[in-house]
């Protein structure tokens, strides 16, 4: 049973419009990988109608918390940031699949805006299980604020870099400015966030030989493998197909998607 | 008025082995026991097996497939879907695995339930319809057919065979001498007056009719000047249309005496009495399930209670019961 | 592709006296020189006066009436209204004050304001809506009428003169001939193919269509088992039929040369784009007007705004400007 | 202009299921007249799409308040039951005809439940204008939760009786049981509540010879005279005919609506 009615034990106003959520869901805490979602439903009422789906941001098992982040977008993350310590909602997950563990190899995180957070809960993961491993993070941004819980990364360990397009904080440009450095066969990258950030950093990694994996973001109905709403192109044997964000995904191997 | 002699057989299938549902609940729809009146929508629960760690498939009256065409196909391109007042559009473009999968990798799993497998069917002409229906004729397992005539005949210049009542009634007549299974025709609700295609599809020998498949709509986002879907217009679903689906229903069962499968915009146990008040014998949650992926074994409870409550002997008491005039 | 020229004349009517609006908003509808494309919806403002307060008249486009026939009707018995999941359902009955009385006690106040009249008109048979329309010719102060075609033919058997391609035709072309004011059709969506109706309007002589009316929609109570309204069925508004209506007007306005007015759940300036987008040179807003009274200002406001932001010389450049396909 | 972006300045809990709010709505509460209402925006989103109708429950000009006083029903009112004191609400009124003010008569107030909240405005309104009139009260209800401010009649110097359908509190049965006392054409019934109570207090009224006006409640979309909506049968001239309960009442003549 992947549906539960969460508490709210603690709710945070992070940098600019982002906000987090811990949620009190034993059996999702425990279940949670890095990379994997949750569908969670805004409003008890038929407007807005569909879930909204947030990466897990974080997930204690032992404490039976599971956390999210958000950026307030529209009217779904409009209400959501209504809610406050003490409230419960409807939350369903943990969905897709999760990041791969790479054994030995240094990481790469390379995250944009709203595709952090679960970057974070892996980065977390590996530091607890592997403390010594090496990881390196590129974040980037519109803005300064859009650099969200880059101070918990430096808490962590983390090696961060950033980049923000106005230039308020961090290299003046874009993510893959700054990735050159860190590709070649003996890393990996993980990356999140908007689709053409995603395409660059895909492509940069192909030419370089560097496992690379994408968390892709799909508009989404149900989140679980229903509706078949989430189609991303990708290369099969037979062509050109479709997979579906919420179970084929959200993660992929970067060569596989067709952009 | 609808005959109620049709639309149940309360005595009938509690008696069959392995259907006894809750007491008053069982309902025997177009020649298929179901051990409650509840299934769900075709394109809106996968092929059965996705939703196994929230929904005990023995808990439905029955499952219907996502629709299968002869050859695989690989759908529309993002987006798919978007969000509506109360309601979503979809542009899925019946996106399935093809028959042969179907039997092959999809069959077998919902064949392990005690449920009734109703295969949603389409295809883009007579024959492929007919090559569909076949090749499901006689499989064990399949308990009814679902035909989706919301689909654009292409050899005849492009115009749904659910638009036009004589292209209806010439695909349901091919299709009632292709199978042995019970076929349930899905009407498509983008048309004038929906009783002259309910009766269509029952003189053409269909054993029972489903309604509504989507409203077709269309969003544009502003901002890029284009279609939020990808593929321009899409179906309209969700308790939007309930009111829309309701009426139809309304007016189909009155048309026809075969039993009438009511869907639209169904969310709670309230939702499902309108259909059956209006004339449905049986209803099917869709897009519910992704705001609940709960919301049909919860819709089963919900009418369970209200038959309790009631103190109905069975549900089928409901059916077409809607009072209107100053009775 | 519509044909960007019938849609407006930016140059014509900022000039004429007393109709200059804010730049780029004036709109030639089928030679109604509107101010604004931003108009009320038949039977949602009333005759116009009662929201006065809330409302200066002078900043709309223009005002359609609630829908006048020959003699007063007193209406449907309550309850009229029902809310339904981002909508209503109204079965209001086409109650009205008359013809007589419209043009003594109710037209009068509409023409003290510097904006269009546009009177809504309907009958039982082609005769009453002649003789309306009869009624109406010369009067000064009207500047166009639609009409509502979604009214039964009583001496044809009760179909709707709406749903028949045949039965539109001849009602058009006798209107046509009985009135020298501007001839808006208002189209039913209760239809299959909705461009085989604007073409019907068009070929019969209608100078512009305005659509959609209301979704025939019903709503049983299941704790009585009753319609929740008296009348048993009635007209589905507001956002959720949007997605139709957008659909519906994109459909219509490529069959078409003439103009075509779009509404249908239109709350804010955002959804009035979708309409514009979609191929409707001007807007009217309905059952928004319940929720916000001011939400036909708002709307003109938010437009203009639109318009500014975008750098748009005219907000006409907007009209049919959906990009579909990989454009 | 007679919309209002209206600041809660006050929440209460009354009896049972009962809530009232105090307004801060200036204007409003300079034109509001006992047995007007007002139509209130529950929700920002279209579902439920439509305004709630609410009796004016008090208002005082000076002060610039308006209050409702609701039972919670369904889901506008369960909605209105989350807001809190500082949170803001959408507000279109004074609507309708107010009840008529009679000069010199005897007052009878019969109330049944959410009713009672425009008889309570009356009241006191009248109190303050003419503190010597008579004013007697007949509430009713199903249960002793549903006499709703009760005392604050009381505490006006009102005469007040009551009854209840379980006998939970006052006379068992209805308040037509304790009409009879109050009945002639010296007196004047002001009623409101629901439509079998007010058929039969206009009965009796019509058999004595009591002037009598009602408040009636009828489904409405928009409150202003524009839908057509809230029907109410009446006898006219010409017939049966309708009028309108948000514009041509909500207040009629007792013997002029046909039951
Ligand atoms: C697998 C997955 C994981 C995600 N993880 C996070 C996360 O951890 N934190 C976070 O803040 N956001 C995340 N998102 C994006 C998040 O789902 C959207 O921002 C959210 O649904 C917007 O809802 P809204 O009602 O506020 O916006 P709406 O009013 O619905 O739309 C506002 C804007 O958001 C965009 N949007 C809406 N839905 C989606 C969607 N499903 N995918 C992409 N863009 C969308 C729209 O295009 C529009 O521009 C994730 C999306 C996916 C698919
Ligand atoms: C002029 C007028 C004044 C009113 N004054 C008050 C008041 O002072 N205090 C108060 O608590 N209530 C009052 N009401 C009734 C109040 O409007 C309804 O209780 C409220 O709209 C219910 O909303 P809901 O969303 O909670 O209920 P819904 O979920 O919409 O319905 C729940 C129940 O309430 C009934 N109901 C819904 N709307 C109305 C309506 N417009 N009129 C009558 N019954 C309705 C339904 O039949 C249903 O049984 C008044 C109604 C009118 C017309
Ligand atoms: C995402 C999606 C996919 C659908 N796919 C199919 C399909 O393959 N075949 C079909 O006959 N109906 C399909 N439908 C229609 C549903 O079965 C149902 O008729 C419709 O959605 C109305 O019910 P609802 O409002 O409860 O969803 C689909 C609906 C949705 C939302
Ligand atoms: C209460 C009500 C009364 C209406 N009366 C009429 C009418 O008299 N004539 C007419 O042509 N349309 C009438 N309509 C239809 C509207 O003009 C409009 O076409 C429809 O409501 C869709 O727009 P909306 O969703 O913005 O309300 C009425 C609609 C409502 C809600
Ligand atoms: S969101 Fe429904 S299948 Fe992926
Ligand atoms: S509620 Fe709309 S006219 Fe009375």
């Amino acid at each position: 049973m992947r549906t539960h009615r969460a508490k709210i034990r603690e709710r945070r106003d992070r940098t600019g419009p982002y906000r987090s959520l811990v949620l009190d869901a034993p059996a999702l805490a425990e279940a949670a990988r890095p990379g994997q979602f949750v569908m969670v439903r805004v409003s008890e009422t038929t407007d807005p109608l569909l879930r909204r789906p947030f990466s897990l941001f974080r997930a204690d098992g032992p404490a039976g918390t599971a956390d999210i982040l958000f950026r307030i977008m529209g009217r779904g993350t409009s209400m959501l940031d209504l809610l406050r310590a003490g409230d419960a909602i409807d939350v369903v997950g943990p969905l897709g699949r999760p990041f791969p563990s790479l054994p030995g190899q240094e990481i790469v995180l390379v995250g944009g805006g709203v595709g952090i957070p679960p970057l974070f809960f892996y980065a977390e993961t590996l530091r607890r299980l592997e403390p010594a491993r090496t990881v390196h993070v590129i974040m980037g941004g519109r803005t300064d604020g859009d650099l969200v819980v880059r101070e918990e990364f430096e808490r962590l360990g983390t090696l961060v870099q950033a980049s923000t397009d106005d230039g308020s904080a961090g290299h003046a440009g874009v993510v893959t400015d700054l990735l050159q450095p860190f590709l070649g066969p003996a890393r990996a990258i993980l990356a999140c966030g908007p689709a053409p950030m995603l395409r660059a950093v895909s492509e940069m990694a192909a030419r370089s030989n560097t496992p690379c994996w994408v968390s892709v973001e799909e508009r989404m109905a149900c989140g679980l493998g229903v509706c078949m709403g989430c189609a991303v192109p990708v290369r099969s044997d037979h062509g050109p197909s479709y997979r579906l964000a919420c179970t084929d995904g959200p993660v992929f191997e970067a060569r596989e998607v067709l952009w | 008025m609808p005959d109620p002699s049709k639309h149940t057989d309360p005595a009938g299938p509690a008696g069959l082995p392995g259907l006894a549902g809750p007491v008053g609940m069982n309902v025997d729809f177009a020649g298929v026991h179901l051990k409650n009146p509840v299934l769900v929508a075709s394109g809106t629960f996968g092929y059965g097996s996705e939703l196994s760690q929230e929904v005990d498939l023995n808990a439905l009256g029955g499952v219907i497939t996502k629709g299968i065409s002869l050859r695989p196909r690989p759908g529309n391109p993002p987006p798919r879907i978007v969000e509506t007042p109360s309601g979503m559009l979809n542009a899925i473009g019946l996106q399935n695995v093809g028959l042969e999968a179907f039997l092959n990798e999809k069959l077998p799993y919902l064949r392990r339930f005690d449920t009734r497998v109703i295969v949603n069917i389409f295809g883009e002409s007579v024959d492929e319809y007919r090559a569909v229906a076949s090749g499901l004729a006689g499989v064990a397992g399949v308990d009814a057919l679902e035909v989706n005539v919301s689909c654009p005949n292409v050899k005849s210049g492009g115009i749904e065979f659910g638009t036009d009542v004589a292209q209806l009634k010439g695909l349901v007549s091919v299709l009632k001498g292709s199978t042995d299974k019970p076929l349930i025709v899905k009407l498509s609700p983008n048309v004038g007056r929906i009783a002259d295609f309910a009766r269509a599809a029952e003189d053409a020998g269909a054993d029972g009719i489903s309604l509504i498949n989507t409203v077709i709509g269309m969003s544009i986002d502003p901002r890029t000047r284009r279609p939020r879907l990808a593929n321009g217009t899409g179906g309209l679903s969700g308790p939007a249309i309930r009111p829309i689906a309701v009426r139809m229903v309304w007016e189909a069962a009155r048309a026809v005496k075969i039993p009438v499968l009511g869907m639209g915009g169904i969310l709670t146990a309230d939702d499902a009495l309108e259909f059956f008040l209006a004339g449905a014998s049986a209803v099917a949650v869709g897009t519910a399930t992704f705001v609940n992926p709960r919301a049909a074994p919860d819709l089963v409870e919900g009418l369970s209670r209200f038959v309790a409550r009631e103190n109905l002997p069975h549900i089928s008491r409901l059916v077409g019961g809607v009072i209107t005039g100053n009775a």
